[in-house]
């Protein structure tokens, strides 16, 4: 860690972060921290564990052992407990010795948002509700003054910033189209969109690129820069398209089975043996 | 860009379309000898959609496959039916146990209200009971999927029919007896029959639509589509589904109370799983997801299996010759063999996930008679625009 | 003629081209690879040659015959298997049971308890464990238990989806080593690796795909030393 | 209470939960493959005891035994190909409203064929034997009911343990995909679930009816929702679960009415759902399977 | 496709509406007509019980089809609905009646319905003459419900006095739960019994639809009771009565009216020997020279029919046919003696009707609605029918002693 590096404000960290699923170690004492501003890729072959990480840390799985922590607040924290005790293969089973467990919208209202890798839009909804309904989690009206109307200023604040968000994405001409009519990368680009209306600070992406010819990969590239910087957001992605990774990222993590393999800048990464191992296979 | 009439016109045929049913409802109740049975089926027809309206708000709004909906009826009916039973019925009503003291004497402070105000009150009364239930039985029931979901709604549904009917119990729901003795729809001077069930429904479905086009229904809606995402995007699933089901009670009861003030006397075995069915029937018919096929749905259910299908079920002979299959109960055969065919061909019901537009309905037919040509010209387009 | 010939193959899901038009032959006897990073496409390749998946252009041909948009059921009968990603294998049936299913469509038993002796002479460790449940297994034993299960059928082609996914890299080898041994007794391979230079060391000739098209073909020590394959993997802008 | 009265009582629960058991069996089977309630069973248990009322009027009852399950069979398939099959690729929903749907058929189609009066089941005269142990009295088929459901029961568990076609179904009740690439037909070992599945209901109804002696299109609707829970209790998918969840709800719904909390007895059976879903959704024998998200 | 079908329903409610809304407009103004609903149960457990009902009553008006009006001759038009013995769907059923503007109304067998019903009618004042509903609920608080027969406090005293006569000191009780007829009758047989000395030793209640009776029959057995007395539904009753032999109880077995029905006998068997119930009529009765040209001639219609002869059991004539039959007859006189089809004229005409010609005895009506009698016939089962043993009289001040 080198002392630029020190000075700034850790958003995301993982500590021993371990998910076992019965006999498979599928994330394995993952140990990672992601800093204000950055864009952190999280990198690896096939069934390397990379969407399962982002998984326990947006609250869908308890992790098996291990804590993370946002913005220093532990959201999620367990050690092998019950059945797990016995299959458990990792280490340290004793060092976490509380549970935390926050759901996956407690941790979005922490302002982590995330998109995931087989894009997961609300399919027979509009683009825009899309967006809108990504507003809810803010919203401070109860129920009954929503039923009744009676938010009429807030719910027009949050069509605004829809069409704003839209706006951003350039899809606020497709506004009332059906989201599943669009095309994919405009599917990608909407979930984006999104994910973004619920104001988060920590923006996790999961194979963005995912489908997209080289083209459209250039395009995103720019648009997440973009993004980061109107939106002041930290980034941290999963992603295959190395011309992406390698294009934008600031640091990039590479695991293999489960675990890390290495940490670097993309040039350290490129150059790694153990990576090019991971991807290549060992060449004898 | 859908195309649609402005706002004000919407509002004003809306405006038009209110007051000419408004006027419509209120010369059929003074026709009362001579369309006894059309009122009699709208006013079954109109307390069914309320039902289905509700039960669409969870099935066709939230994603969740509940089956309860005769259980919560049944307790709305029974609140309502106790509260409004006249106080110097209420001996003859409760003759074989007597009604408990506690209850009667409550019931005789409420009678210095005046009869309206008590039924909309016990209305009220009977939702919100069934509103609590729902937030109890929600805890365990709501954590389940699909299938499991819809079994567990369903045993809620039978047991509560069981601890209403259970002897322990006579002394406030008359046990297995029923209550009779309730009073109908009346405002005091002959009227009402029609207005009031059309007007509560009219609360009702409005305050769902309301409810629907709120930022809570939006949540619902995306709970539905894609429950992960949309707790990803912060929306708390056990909070919004439970949210969901209790109001979805709360009306469900409701449309019980005008049910058991349409029946005048009801027993728990009214309340069987079979009225959940012809709820769901009526939600499968209207197009799961469409409040207006929902409410469309209840008429033409009712009105068809109460009515027009009537004769299917009496034998019937032209010239001396027996029209074959005419016979008690083919009316019902039919009716699920339709049901079947909508579920297997048609899946998405008459309305489909829409609902109901001023610019849809006045301009259907010119539509209809346009679409026939593009498509006779190009037979590959017809098939892929169903796609 | 070659044994199996793909021919201009699109597929669709839902709106995504996953395979945009792709031209490709295997020979009896050979191995061929097919290498590409993730999302490539390569799976959809395999489950619409075996029948899960529904072509929505071209033509798959299998000895001499057009075999394209047929059931699964009747592309096994055919001869043509599929080891699928993941391994899959039954949990809740037993290593023997896993084996016996395999060889489903066989009616001669004898035949069947042969295949069984030949299975557990290449995985020793399988005939030790044969009653335990599947769901057991370690990943590497789950492993050979899929590739034992392909081959019960008696496949003419025996398709293999990333066997090396998620195996260590001592049992990564003895799968390569193995798939080698089965090529040897006369079964045509068509694997799909990400691990390319395992791959392409045992393979005859292989096929590099990029987002659903096929970029590069050749023999596989051609491929092994193409710097292009590299850069399929990790990108251009390397340095 | 008297022993011998409890006695009784026991081979009354006993001889009831057999006959719950056979029909949890079907519910099971065909969820365990399809993954779907198949609210129509019910009334494919329903719908044989009609044909046996037909059969007996014409025929002997041993040969209308296996004229009634061959057409029971018959009805199951016929209710598989027509509201089942087309729905296979259907949302989960739509699938779920079809069987109710087809129950709903299959009832008001009874209630026109048969009138919704009660029919009296013909009497099988060997199975009605009276006989008397010391105080406790019983006709043979409450004797018969447990022992031959454990007969049957042992008998399916070793044709899906030891046969072809059972490992077939245990093998697409995990996975369709890997099952159509081993050559198994989906559709054929779908079909033979439900020829096990329609066998045992017409099995059960013979020895349920012969026991309570009168049909209705009603008669179904009850016992087929308990037989539910009794398949979600011993662990969906289980067989052997479905037999002691069976038994299990027999014998309490029996005491329950022997306590005289016979109002109850349906409502029981409900709580006890509720509270095993939630307790332990996987039932008694079933085996925890982890969802991948 | 969508669309056709969208026309076509739209088509089917604009015809639904416009062709059926107004069916009373429609008459052949040539005719005078008036109507007589029948609202009894076809369909539902007590399908079979109705269905003799409605035959006495299509009897009735096989031979009384008109009645004169002020001189005029009107057709009488039997206007049937079936309750299908369902609370919920009687409601419904009364909704058609009163559509076609019926201007009295017949039924309905089981009480239930019957007290369902009653608020509906007394709303629309229209009367309605009970043939065989027996609970008090049916007339009591209702000024438009009438009934021919006697009431449940009457028969259940009457069955206990029978009991005791037969030397029972020990009686258990077995009723459904939330059925009016059945738990009444029950609840008066046992205070009857109780008051008379006699002991009840088991108290048990059945639900609706429940066809398995043997774990409260092994309670009954328990207890070794005299007597059972168990009030039901025709349907349940050769059930309960094989599986009570079937456990090996012995005791008689005694039910109300219902039970009165050939094909309880043709279900039990061999186990139905020996069941006692008490009826209103007894077609072997050669008393009285209505019930006797009654019977003869309701023969005759009854084997006219085959349907008929098959849904009744055979040609025997039960007691609910006898009084739907002057149930109809009543009807008739109350709208003779009303001079009007107006339905609150032929109520009034009925509070001050006595019909003296009855089949089951003269009719009139006490301040409730209720017909005053004060006799029952006690029958047996032996060889396979009902035989009639004796009848039974208790004072009209014991019968009315409970309400």
């Amino acid at each position: 860690m080198n002392k630029q590096e020190a000075n700034r404000k850790i958003v995301l960290q993982t500590e021993d972060l371990t998910m076992q699923f019965g006999g498979v170690v599928a994330v394995d004492h993952l140990t990672a921290s992601v800093y204000e501003g950055e864009i952190v890729a999280l990198i690896g072959p096939n069934g390397a564990g990379k969407t399962t990480a982002f998984n326990v840390i947006t609250g869908v799985y308890t992790p098996t052992n291990g804590r993370v922590r946002l913005f220093g607040d532990v959201i999620a924290e367990n050690k092998p407990r019950g059945k797990m005790k016995e299959l458990y293969k990792g280490e340290d089973a004793d060092a976490y010795s509380n549970r935390i467990v926050l759901k996956p919208h407690q941790i979005t209202k922490l302002r982590v948002a995330r998109t995931f890798q087989n894009i997961r839009l609300f399919k027979a909804l509009s683009v825009f509700e899309n967006v809108l309904i990504a507003h809810h989690t803010n919203l401070k009206a109860g129920v009954l003054r929503a039923a009744f109307h009676l938010n009429g200023h807030e719910e027009k604040m949050m069509a605004e910033r829809s069409m704003e968000l839209l706006r951003i994405v350039g899809l606020d001409h497709l506004a009332d189209e059906i989201s599943n009519n669009l095309p994919y990368g405009m599917q990608r680009r909407l979930e984006i969109a999104r994910a973004l209306a619920t104001e988060p600070k920590l923006l996790l992406l999961d194979e963005p690129a995912a489908g997209m010819n080289p083209q459209e990969t250039l395009d995103l590239m720019d648009f997440i820069g973009e993004i980061k910087d109107q939106f002041k957001l930290t980034i941290f992605m999963i992603e295959h398209h190395m011309n992406l990774v390698m294009g934008i990222s600031d640091r990039i993590y590479v695991i293999d089975f489960g675990k890390q393999i290495a940490v670097g800048t993309p040039a350290e990464i490129q150059n790694n043996e153990a990576v090019i191992n991971a991807y290549l296979g060992v060449a004898e | 860009m859908k195309k649609d009439f402005s706002k004000a016109t919407r509002l004003i045929l809306s405006l038009m379309a209110m007051v000419g049913i408004f006027f419509l409802l209120f010369w059929l109740e003074g026709q009362k000898s001579q369309y006894g049975m059309l009122i009699s089926v709208m006013q079954k027809g109109v307390i069914l959609s309320i039902a289905a309206v509700s039960m669409n708000l969870l099935t066709g709004f939230t994603g969740l496959f509940s089956l309860g909906q005769a259980g919560f009826m049944a307790i709305g009916a029974y609140v309502t039916g106790i509260l409004t039973i006249p106080v110097d019925r209420v001996d003859s009503v409760y003759y074989v146990n007597g009604m408990s003291e506690g209850l009667k004497s409550f019931k005789e402070t409420l009678a210095v209200l005046p009869s309206p105000v008590l039924v909309a009150l016990a209305l009220i009364a009977g939702g919100l009971v069934a509103a609590i239930f729902a937030g109890l039985v929600g805890i365990p029931v709501l954590r389940l999927k699909s299938d499991y979901l819809a079994i567990a709604t369903l045993g809620f549904a039978e047991i509560i029919r069981a601890v209403i009917a259970s002897p322990q119990l006579d002394k406030i729901t008359n046990g297995s007896y029923g209550i009779k003795a309730i009073p109908g729809f009346d405002l005091g001077n002959g009227r009402g029959m029609l207005l009031i069930p059309f007007g509560v429904a009219f609360l009702c479905i409005g305050l769902i639509v309301l409810l629907i086009k709120s930022s809570y229904g939006r949540a619902f809606k995306a709970i539905r589509e894609d429950d992960i995402a949309a707790e990803a995007m912060g929306i708390g699933l056990f909070k919004h589904k439970q949210l969901s089901f209790i109001i979805s009670s709360f009306f469900t009861a409701i449309s019980g109370g005008l049910l058991a003030m349409f029946m005048r006397s009801i027993e728990s075995r009214a309340f069987q799983i079979i009225l959940t069915y012809d709820i769901l029937l009526i939600v499968v018919i209207g197009g799961i997801g469409s409040i207006t096929g929902s409410v469309v749905g209840a008429f033409l259910v009712t009105f068809a299996k109460e009515w027009w299908l009537r004769f299917f079920d009496t034998p019937l002979t032209i010239n001396g010759v027996q029209i074959p299959l005419l016979r008690q109960g083919f009316r019902m055969v039919v009716f699920s063999v339709l049901l079947m065919a909508i579920v297997l061909f048609y899946r998405k019901g008459l309305l489909g996930n829409t609902e109901f537009s001023w610019y849809g309905f006045l301009t259907w037919p010119s539509r209809f008679f346009k679409r026939k040509k593009p498509v006779s010209a190009t037979p590959g387009e017809g098939g892929a625009g169903d796609e | 003629m070659s044994l199996l010939e793909i021919r201009d193959l699109k597929v669709n899901y839902g709106g995504i081209e996953a395979l945009k038009g792709i031209d490709f032959a295997v020979e009896e006897g050979e191995i061929v690879t097919l290498i590409g990073a993730n999302g490539a496409g390569k799976s959809t390749t395999l489950k619409s040659i075996s029948g899960l998946v529904k072509a929505s252009g071209g033509e798959i041909w299998y000895d001499g015959e057009k075999i394209s948009g047929i059931d699964p059921q009747k592309v096994v009968a055919k001869g043509i298997s599929l080891v699928p990603e993941g391994r899959r294998v039954f949990p809740n049936l037993t290593v023997r049971e896993n084996l016996r299913i395999g060889a489903y469509l066989s009616k001669d038993s004898s035949a069947v308890e042969a295949d069984f002796e030949k299975v557990y002479a290449l995985f020793p460790r399988l005939k030790e464990r044969h009653w335990q449940s599947a769901g057991t297994l370690s990943g590497g034993e789950q492993q050979m238990l899929a590739v034992g299960r392909g081959l019960m059928a008696r496949p003419k082609i025996l398709m293999m989806d990333e066997p090396s996914l998620g195996l260590a890299p001592l049992l990564v080898k003895d799968i390569f080593r193995t798939i080698k041994e089965i090529n040897e007794t006369g079964v045509t391979i068509l694997l799909i690796e990400q691990n390319a230079n395992a791959a392409l060391k045992i393979a005859h000739r292989g096929y590099v795909m990029v987002t659903g098209n096929i970029t590069l073909s050749g023999s596989g020590s051609d491929l092994l030393n193409d710097a292009s394959v590299r850069e399929a993997y990790l990108g251009t802008s390397a340095g | 209470m008297t022993f011998t009265t409890f006695i009784q009582h026991c081979l009354t629960g006993i001889s009831l939960g057999g006959a719950y058991a056979l029909i949890a069996i079907g519910y099971t089977m065909v969820y365990g493959i399809l993954l779907l309630i198949n609210f129509a069973h019910a009334d494919i248990f329903m719908m044989a005891g009609y044909f046996m009322i037909f059969a007996m009027s014409s025929l002997p009852w041993f040969i209308s035994i296996p004229v009634v399950i061959i057409v029971t069979i018959a009805l199951g398939l016929a209710v598989e190909g027509a509201a089942y099959r087309p729905l296979r690729m259907a949302p989960r929903m739509s699938i779920m409203i079809s069987a109710i749907g087809m129950s709903y058929l299959l009832q008001n189609l009874a209630i026109y064929l048969f009138s919704a009066l009660p029919r009296a089941y013909p009497t099988i005269e060997p199975l009605k034997q009276n006989f008397k142990i010391g105080e406790v009295s019983a006709s043979l088929v409450t004797f018969l009911t447990p022992v031959l459901t454990i007969v049957l029961v042992v008998l399916l568990m070793q044709l899906i343990k030891r046969t072809k076609i059972g490992m077939a179904m245990r093998a697409v009740s995990r996975d369709y995909d890997t099952s159509k690439l081993m050559g198994i037909k989906i559709n054929r070992v779908i079909r033979f679930t439900f020829i096990i599945g329609s066998a045992l209901a017409a099995i059960g109804s013979i020895l349920y009816f012969t026991d309570r002696m009168s049909v209705t299109p009603f008669s179904g609707l009850m016992p087929g929702l308990k037989c539910f829970v009794a398949a979600v209790l011993g662990g969906i998918g289980s067989i052997p679960g479905a037999v002691i969840g069976g038994f299990f709800i027999g014998i309490s719904e029996t005491f329950l009415i022997a306590f005289g909390y016979s109002t109850f007895s349906d409502a029981f059976t409900f709580l006890l759902l509720i509270v095993i879903l939630v307790i332990r959704p996987t039932g008694l024998l079933g085996e925890t399977i982890t969802e991948k998200v | 496709m969508k669309k056709f079908i969208s026309v076509f329903l739209a088509l089917i409610m604009v015809f639904g509406v416009v062709a059926i809304g107004s069916p009373a407009t429609v008459e052949a103004a040539d005719e005078k007509v008036i109507k007589i609903g029948v609202f009894e149960p076809v369909t539902g457990e007590n399908g079979g019980g109705g269905f003799q009902e409605l035959l006495g009553i299509r009897y009735g008006h096989e031979l009384f089809p008109t009645v004169e009006i002020d001189g005029e001759e009107y057709q009488i038009e039997l206007i049937e609905v079936d309750n299908k013995s369902d609370r919920t769907e009687a409601a419904s059923a009364v909704q058609t009646l009163l559509a076609q503007n019926v201007s009295v109304v017949i039924g309905s067998y089981g009480s239930g319905v019957s007290i369902a019903a009653g608020e509906l009618f007394n709303d629309a004042q229209v009367p309605a003459i009970a043939p065989s509903a027996t609970n008090p609920q049916v007339t009591f608080d209702n000024d438009f419900y009438f009934r021919v027969c006697f009431l449940d406090p009457f028969q259940g005293s009457v069955m206990a006095q029978f009991a005791k006569e037969e030397g029972a000191t020990k009686a258990a009780v077995i009723t459904q739960l939330g059925d009016d007829y059945s738990a009444g009758l029950g609840n008066f047989f046992l205070r009857a019994f109780e008051e008379g000395g006699g002991e009840i030793v088991a108290n048990e209640q059945f639900q609706t639809n429940q066809t398995d009776f043997k774990a409260i029959l092994t309670n009954i057995k328990a207890v070794e009771p005299d007597v059972i007395f168990a009030p039901s539904s025709i349907t349940t009753a050769p059930l309960l009565i094989k599986q009570a032999r079937e456990l090996g109880i012995e005791a008689t077995i005694m039910a109300g009216d219902t039970w009165e029905n050939q094909s309880i006998i043709d279900n039990a068997g061999a186990e139905a020997e020996g069941v006692c119930v008490s009826t209103f009529f007894d077609e072997n009765d050669t008393d009285n020279p209505a019930a006797k040209d009654f019977v003869e001639g309701f023969k005759e219609f009854l084997n006219a029919e085959e349907e008929y002869l098959t849904k009744n059991g055979g040609d025997g004539v039960a007691a609910v046919s006898a009084l739907g039959y002057d149930a109809y007859c009543v009807a008739v006189e109350a709208i003779k003696a009303a001079n009007s089809t107006d339905s609150v004229a032929i109520r009034d005409a009925l509070v001050d009707l006595v019909y003296e010609d009855g089949v089951t005895g003269s009719i009139s009506f006490d301040e409730n609605g209720d017909a005053n009698k004060d006799m029952a016939y006690i029958k047996i089962v032996e060889d396979g029918t009902f035989k009639f043993l004796k009848t039974v009289t208790v004072g009209g001040d014991e019968a009315e002693a409970d309400d």
